[in-house]
């Protein structure tokens, strides 16, 4: 019998474009797979997390599906996944990582292709380490992927903070916020602003006339949304376990397949995707999903060539790979990212020492 | 030449009808009375004159068909209205209230205030804290702001004064003799519409049962339709 | 904090409060005014900030870009009133806000399917980029001073249009008696079809002006929507001055707030729970203020006494 | 014109015949679809009690929502971690049982109702819809940065609370017991709308000066409908994160409260089986439109903008006629 | 004195520079019309929702059946007895005209905390609000919407709405206003009969009704009353011809 797979993922409303973006990932992959055993099944959660809810029901309960994946938001992640991990179905992360799935909530059903969210932000701190930056101010919304953020830069940052501020959720203007950054007189700044506050807050950084480096995660510097923050990004580092740049065959030929599939350029969540989609074809090649123990040991076993380059996973079932730190460069008329190092090796999470699995 | 003519019109509201068919007739310079119990159609009438009624039926008015004639448009070629109720714009102050929809003529700001000193007053209060006689001031004021060829009174000297409402009927007089407009009025106060008006019209159960000169309009009719 | 630094974040709170009164300009006449809840107004404000930034990328002209907005949100909020609205008016607020709920479900989505789900690109032109310094030292971004400009320019406008002019008589008028008021002549569908679509040329103005330094995307109007209506509930419904001292309050006490709570926590507990309290506090502030306020004065500071 | 009691007998019969068929059919989804709509109906039941009978347009009624649903969160996650609600000055612990859950939640909502109702009293009209907003803003950024509860992520209970003599987890079991709710909220209902305190919020919600002087409190009685409103609501919110066994700030955001309003509006605002119909037909759109095409939500808007513009008074109301003098 | 049921004593009020009422010294007995006329804008009305308690006086009290009422509410005042119709008709509009009925006898009741029994099974409501209809004329409309009756019945309907409530004290203003001849015949024989069961304080500008009626007439001017007297001693006052009657009657 044929393998079903259940992609909750948001496709209307403000943030559809990461999910699109999975989507179209992992269908390319499927598509180059050439199985036609596999059928996926595609819902939009419309960033809402009862509604989440309610198609994952769906999915197990109706559709029947054997693996889950697509969710793109933490917090939608949190009230799906201990749920249809409990019901004994394979959830397998494309996006999102929230701590406590990582840790303690960890589970065997549940696999994270992307990073667990501390990643980029341990990268982050590694980084301005490693710049011998001495007085950083930090910055991130306030909710719980926020104050993860924080910590996770702290974590590896050993100079001072010069100030840590918690906007407000959904913030759109950051005068006040940047009067601070002037004020604070630190050498470098840190933010975790995604979507639309982070090109807000890089807008009107840029015309405000102070010029202390700013360091970010990938997220607000993406491809698909660089465009909208233009020319105010450029020169600016953030961290990423991807670029197109990483030199590898499989890389440059999902590239160049997915810039032919759907002409435009893949962000970091296609490449999640595409990954998450390769792992999957990876363990149905050794294994049934009708053999929960053996299909989850092929998963475990990570047997696929990600377009990142090294990955497996680690005792919680989260990825240990490389962060780089990469620069927004202008290309032809296009902005993008280029790599100009590698921060972290190997790395994994803090996490997986209280995941007792 | 008959300056408003209304031919068989019925109108309802939604489901329950309240006007089965009336008829009347008034002339340029005719001032006429539209009489009738409580609840039998006079009000429904204006409504319908001044297209805030839809209705069945033909509604001439200076020459044009303005049956199916969207309100303000009517209006504009001259119908002037003081509703029942008032409907005093209540947020607008007074001067506002006559301004809103003034239209060159006569009528003036100061002419009114020449007319109802008391308005002048109270020029900059709101309409909503005006006492209850003030209101009805403001309301012909504001019908007269826009001179109009026909005036329509809905009891207009409804909650007056009798010092006022004499002043209101030699008003309406005045404007009979002195500018020849042509006014439809409704008005309890028997002794005034036969001292003023040229005419009557009496509806019952929203249809015209009786017209004519109102010096014809005898104490059978009276007693019969008006029960005095 | 310096002196300085307090100076230039009260100036950004009042910076704020007046983005926030552009941004209310047009509800002000909508809602305001006209009496009209019109949740979409928020769409007409994403609307003009996607026709700027779709104008400005093919031609590179601000100045056409703005023109594009106004043409774009006005001629939208014509259609709209035209098709919808107007059959709203003599109908309670609950049929103004499903109509007005299911537009923006129509707009958000018609402007992806057109534009697509990435947020676009809209910047400063370049004469008005970068900081100028202002006396007492404050550098300060030279295109929020436009904004200031802007926003004064247009409260004073509307607030002579409203109270001064005939067509704002008018206008109030038929918020308060249609009927009554087309009885007297004047026509007051057409009337307001005008002002309905010179409300949406607002917004969209609005949403070009602050699209340049925000981020141009689908669902960009709803926080702002929210936030023009506490703007104009706190400052009296109808009144435009109260609109403006509304913004002005949202502003400062937004800005404030979110530098003085944790600041002020801190005092009482360790900085980590002092930043996370007092930003949630800081959040709420905006809100605790609207409430404050009307239940100090139930019909906001300016607003008629009934 | 059909009689609406006719309608609402066909309405209530919807709601039994599909589950039965479902579970005979063995399409759990369905059920859980259906238990989805009940609840959303008797949330926006409780908001039409307000609404409707009271004239009190509330667009903060997700604060009731949200505090019915953390009700169910926090108790169940003290009792899912054995760790205690509070120590002092009595000990408290978490708990599993759906009634004490239930309790609790109208209990809480009732306070808010009291609290928010005596302050929001106070405006009327569009004042009153943007007070109420605002106390649901206040709550929404609370339960965001309350890090103790999840914050923004909110809070996962792996396994759905427990109701003596039933396995709440099989979704016919946890349906009947949502419309058993439902109906009997409705049955007191009807009887509300025509007893005298109906009639008197009725008329106050018309004419306050009125009642004023026939010597009845007009605020008080509508401050008694806004907490029964509330409480109504509140218990929906209990049920609904039960349903989904999870519970998130969302519950209180405004785009809650407007749903909630909007099932109102579709359905016919005052009629009896208003909020159900809507409830039950914005449930069946969004799992139906869903699947024709990603920017559905255009259809979804065509469809509400052609109620409101030609149906008077919802649907109730398109199928008819206007609401009927209760004799 | 204890034939007073009503009384004020040095009532003002201000309204801005405005004087509404001044010093207004006034008392209504036992079993009679005591009617107050003035020109338009005099204060009456002012002066209605002071003694009703709607506006609170900057001065002066009002003393109801022996108890000074000035503090208390609209309801308070209700509920010991005081009954007012509105000048502009104050109905539930989209409820039928039993029902509003049945709100006065709701209120006359005290009691509407009751939720689940259904008001119209409750007999002596409905009698007592049906009674009410029948002494007004409206039983034949019970059950048309109020916002069906023309501008006449809705008066008859305020002036209903005050029986049911079984009052010791009638305040009425201006319940002639938009009544038909008919109408206001109807109306004058009705309160002639109604001052048996309870004094009426009337405001009315219907001067045939006033001199038929009033047992007493105060004129207010300017928020003044400046005379007092029977209805001849009124008729014959030349200040008051020169104030408000002109030279009707
Ligand atoms: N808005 C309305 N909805 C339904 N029926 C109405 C409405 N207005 C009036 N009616 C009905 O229409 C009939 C005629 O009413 P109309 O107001 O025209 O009477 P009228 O002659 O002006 O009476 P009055 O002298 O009391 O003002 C009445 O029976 C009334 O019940
Ligand atoms: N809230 C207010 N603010 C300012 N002025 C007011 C207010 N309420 C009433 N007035 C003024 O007080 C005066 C008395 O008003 P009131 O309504 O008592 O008059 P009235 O004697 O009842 O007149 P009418 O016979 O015309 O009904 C009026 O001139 C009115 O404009
Ligand atoms: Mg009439
Ligand atoms: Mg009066």
């Amino acid at each position: 019998a044929g393998t079903k797979v259940g992609m909750i993922t948001t496709l209307s409303g403000g943030g559809a474009g990461l999910g699109i973006d999975v989507r179209d990932g992992f269908m390319l992959a499927i598509k180059q797979s050439g199985r036609s055993d596999i059928e996926v099944v595609i819902e939009d959660d419309q960033r809402k997390p009862d509604i989440a809810v309610q198609l994952a029901d769906k999915m197990v309960q109706s559709e029947k599906v054997d693996v889950l994946t697509g969710i793109i938001w933490s917090n939608l992640a949190m009230a799906v996944v201990p749920s249809v991990t409990a019901q004994g179905k394979i959830y397998l992360s494309p996006n999102a990582g929230p701590s406590p799935l990582a840790g303690a909530g960890c589970h065997p059903n549940y696999f994270n292709v992307a990073w667990q969210n501390d990643s980029l932000h341990n990268a982050g701190g590694a980084y301005a380490q490693s710049e011998g930056y001495k007085d950083v101010f930090i910055m991130a919304p306030n909710y719980p992927a926020g104050t993860d953020a924080l910590n996770g830069f702290k974590a590896l940052f050993e100079g001072d903070v010069a100030s840590e501020v918690y906007t407000k959720l959904g913030q759109t203007d950051y005068a006040s916020e940047i009067a601070q950054i002037r004020a604070s007189g630190a050498d470098a700044v840190y933010f975790f602003l995604p979507g639309g506050m982070g090109i807000s807050f890089l807008k009107q950084y840029s015309g405000s006339g102070v010029d202390i480096p700013v360091i970010g995660p990938a997220f607000s510097f993406d491809q698909g949304i660089l465009q909208a923050v233009g020319a105010a990004a450029l020169g600016v580092r953030n961290t990423s376990q991807w670029n197109k740049d990483i030199n590898t065959p499989t890389n440059k030929a999902f590239v160049g397949s997915f810039l032919a599939e759907y002409d435009r350029l893949p962000s970091l969540y296609a490449s999640q995707g595409f990954d998450t989609a390769n792992l999957l074809l990876s363990a149905l090649e050794t294994a049934s999903v009708s053999d929960n123990i053996g299909f989850r040991s092929a998963l475990k076993a990570a047997n696929f060539t990600s377009v990142r380059g090294d990955f497996k996973f680690g005792s919680n079932n989260h990825p240990i790979h490389n962060v780089y730190i990469r620069e927004v460069v202008r290309e032809g008329d296009i902005f993008t990212n280029k790599i100009i190092g590698k921060v972290l090796s190997d790395h994994g999470d803090p996490y997986s020492k209280d995941c007792k699995m | 030449m008959s300056l408003l003519q209304l031919s068989d019109v019925s109108a309802s509201y939604g489901a329950s009808q309240a006007l089965f068919g009336v008829d009347l007739d008034i002339a340029e310079g005719q001032v006429a009375a539209l009489m009738g119990r409580n609840g039998m159609g006079k009000s429904s009438t204006v409504k319908c004159i001044c297209r805030m009624l839809p209705s069945s039926g033909h509604i001439f008015f200076a020459g044009q068909d303005i049956t199916n004639m969207p309100s303000h448009r009517a209006a504009r070629l001259g119908i002037g209205l003081v509703p029942e109720g008032r409907r005093c714009f209540k947020d607008l102050s007074v001067y506002e209230n006559l301004v809103a929809a003034q239209q060159a003529g006569l009528w003036n700001f100061a002419k009114i205030v020449d007319l109802f000193p008391r308005l002048g007053e109270r020029e900059s209060q709101l309409a909503a804290s005006l006492s209850g006689g003030e209101q009805q001031m403001l309301a012909i004021g504001r019908a007269l702001m826009t001179n109009p060829r026909l005036l329509i009174l809905d009891e207009a000297t409804e909650g007056l004064a009798p010092l006022i409402r004499q002043e209101i009927w030699s008003v309406i007089s005045k404007l009979k003799y002195d500018i020849g407009l042509s006014i439809l009025v409704i008005d309890k106060s028997l002794k005034e519409l036969r001292s003023v008006c040229d005419k009557a019209v009496v509806i019952e159960r929203g249809l015209t049962v009786w017209s004519g000169q109102m010096k014809d309009l005898n104490q059978d009719v009276a007693e019969k339709y008006l029960g005095v | 904090m310096t002196f300085v630094l307090l100076a230039e974040q009260i100036l950004n709170g009042i910076q704020f409060g007046i983005m926030l009164f552009l941004m209310a300009a047009g509800l002000t006449l909508i809602f305001g005014v006209m009496g009209l809840i019109n949740l979409a107004h928020g769409s007409l404000y994403m609307i003009g900030a996607f026709s700027a930034a779709a104008v400005a990328g093919m031609t590179g002209s601000f100045i056409l870009a703005l023109l594009a907005a106004l043409t774009a949100s006005a001629a939208a909020g014509a259609l709209v009133e035209l098709l919808v609205i107007r059959r709203l008016y003599n109908k309670d607020h609950l049929d103004q806000v499903l109509a007005t709920f299911a537009l923006i479900l129509i707009f958000s989505e018609g402007t992806r399917w057109i534009f697509g789900s990435f947020p676009l690109f809209l910047d400063i032109p370049d004469p008005l980029s970068g900081p100028v310094t202002i006396p007492g030292g404050i550098q300060y971004p030279l295109y929020r001073l436009v904004l200031i400009g802007a926003g004064l320019f247009i409260s004073i406008g509307l607030g002579f249009m409203i109270t001064k002019t005939r067509i704002g008589i008018q206008i109030r008028a038929g918020e308060n008696d249609r009927e009554m008021i087309a009885a007297l002549g004047i026509n007051i569908s057409g009337l307001y079809t005008l002002i309905f679509s010179l409300g949406a040329a607002l917004a969209g103005l609005a949403g070009a002006l602050v699209g340049a330094i925000q981020s141009v995307q689908v669902g960009m109007g709803e926080p702002v929507l929210i936030l023009a209506f506490v703007v104009i509930v706190i400052g009296g419904i109808g009144s435009i001055k109260g609109a403006l001292i509304g913004a002005l309050l949202v502003g400062l006490t937004d800005t404030l707030g979110s530098i003085f709570l944790p600041e002020l926590l801190k005092l009482v507990t360790d900085p980590s729970t002092a930043t996370s309290i007092g930003s949630s506090l800081s959040s709420m502030a905006i809100y605790i203020l609207m409430g404050a306020i009307l239940i100090w004065r139930p019909t906001g500071l300016f607003g008629i006494k009934p | 014109m059909m009689r609406e009691y006719y309608l609402n007998t066909i309405i209530l019969g919807i709601f039994i015949i599909i589950p039965i068929w479902a579970f005979i059919m063995d399409e759990p989804f369905t059920i859980t679809l259906m238990t989805r709509a009940a609840i959303f109906a008797l949330a926006a039941v409780g908001l039409n009690i307000a609404l409707g009978l009271g004239g009190l347009v509330s667009l903060g009624h997700a604060t009731f929502f949200g505090i019915g649903g953390y009700s169910m969160g926090i108790l169940a996650y003290h009792a899912q971690t054995f760790t205690p609600l509070m120590e002092w000055p009595i000990l408290v612990s978490g708990s599993k049982l759906m009634p004490l859950i239930w309790i609790n939640a109208v209990i809480m909502s009732a306070v808010a109702g009291l609290l928010i109702g005596i302050l929001s009293l106070r405006t009327s009209g569009v004042y009153f819809i943007m007070i109420t907003l605002a106390f649901g803003q206040m709550f929404f950024f609370f339960s965001i940065s309350w890090s103790a509860y999840g914050g923004e992520d909110g809070l996962s209970i792996y396994i759905r609370n427990s109701f003596p003599g039933l396995n709440t987890l099989v979704p016919i079991h946890y349906y009947t017991l949502c419309i058993t709710l439902l109906c009997a909220v409705l049955w007191i209902n009807s009887r509300l709308i025509k007893s005298p305190f109906g009639i008197a919020l009725n008329a106050a919600r018309q004419v306050p000066a009125r009642v004023e002087t026939v010597g009845l409190n007009p605020v008080r009685l509508k401050l008694a409908a806004f907490i029964m409103s509330g409480t109504v609501t509140g218990l929906a919110g209990a049920l609904f994160a039960d349903l989904n066994r999870f519970v998130s700030p969302t519950m209180f955001s405004w785009q809650t409260s407007g749903e909630i309003m909007v099932f109102v509006i579709i359905g016919g605002v005052g009629r009896l089986f208003g909020p159900v119909v809507g409830a039950l037909v914005f449930v069946a759109l969004e799992h139906w439109l869903g699947g024709l095409s990603d920017f559905w939500h255009i259809y979804l808007g065509l469809l509400l903008l052609g109620i409101v513009l030609f149906g008077r008074g919802g649907l109730i109301g398109m199928i008819c006629g206007e609401a009927r003098l209760h004799e | 004195m204890n034939n007073i049921v009503l009384s004020t004593k040095g009532l003002t009020k201000h309204f801005g520079a405005l004087s509404a009422s001044k010093n207004i010294t006034l008392d209504l007995r036992v079993g009679e019309i005591h009617a107050i006329i003035g020109p338009n804008g005099a204060g009456k009305s002012t002066f209605i929702s002071q003694v009703c308690g709607s506006i609170k006086p900057d001065n002066g009290t009002v003393h109801f059946l022996g108890r000074d009422v000035t503090q208390e509410t609209v309801r308070d005042r209700a509920q010991a007895g005081l009954a007012r119709s509105f000048q502009i008709s104050a109905l539930a509009m989209e409820d039928s005209v039993l029902q509003n009925a049945l709100l006065g006898a709701l209120g006359a009741s005290r009691n509407p905390w009751r939720f689940l029994s259904p008001a119209l099974g409750n007999k002596m409501l409905v009698e007592q609000a049906k009674h009410a209809l029948d002494r007004v004329g409206l039983s034949d409309h019970a059950n048309k919407r109020a916002s069906e009756l023309s501008h006449g019945q809705r008066r008859q309907l305020e002036v209903g709405i005050a029986l049911t409530l079984s009052p010791k004290a009638f305040v009425m203003d201006e319940p002639m206003a938009g009544l038909g001849f008919e109408g206001s015949m109807k109306m004058t024989s009705f309160l002639n009969r109604l001052r048996q069961e309870a004094p009426i304080l009337l405001v009315e500008h219907d001067m045939e009704a006033v001199f038929a009626l009033a047992d007493r007439i105060s004129v207010l001017v300017y928020g003044e009353v400046i005379a007092t007297g029977t209805v001849e001693e009124i008729r014959a006052d030349p200040y008051v011809r020169d104030a408000y009657l002109g030279e009707e009657l």
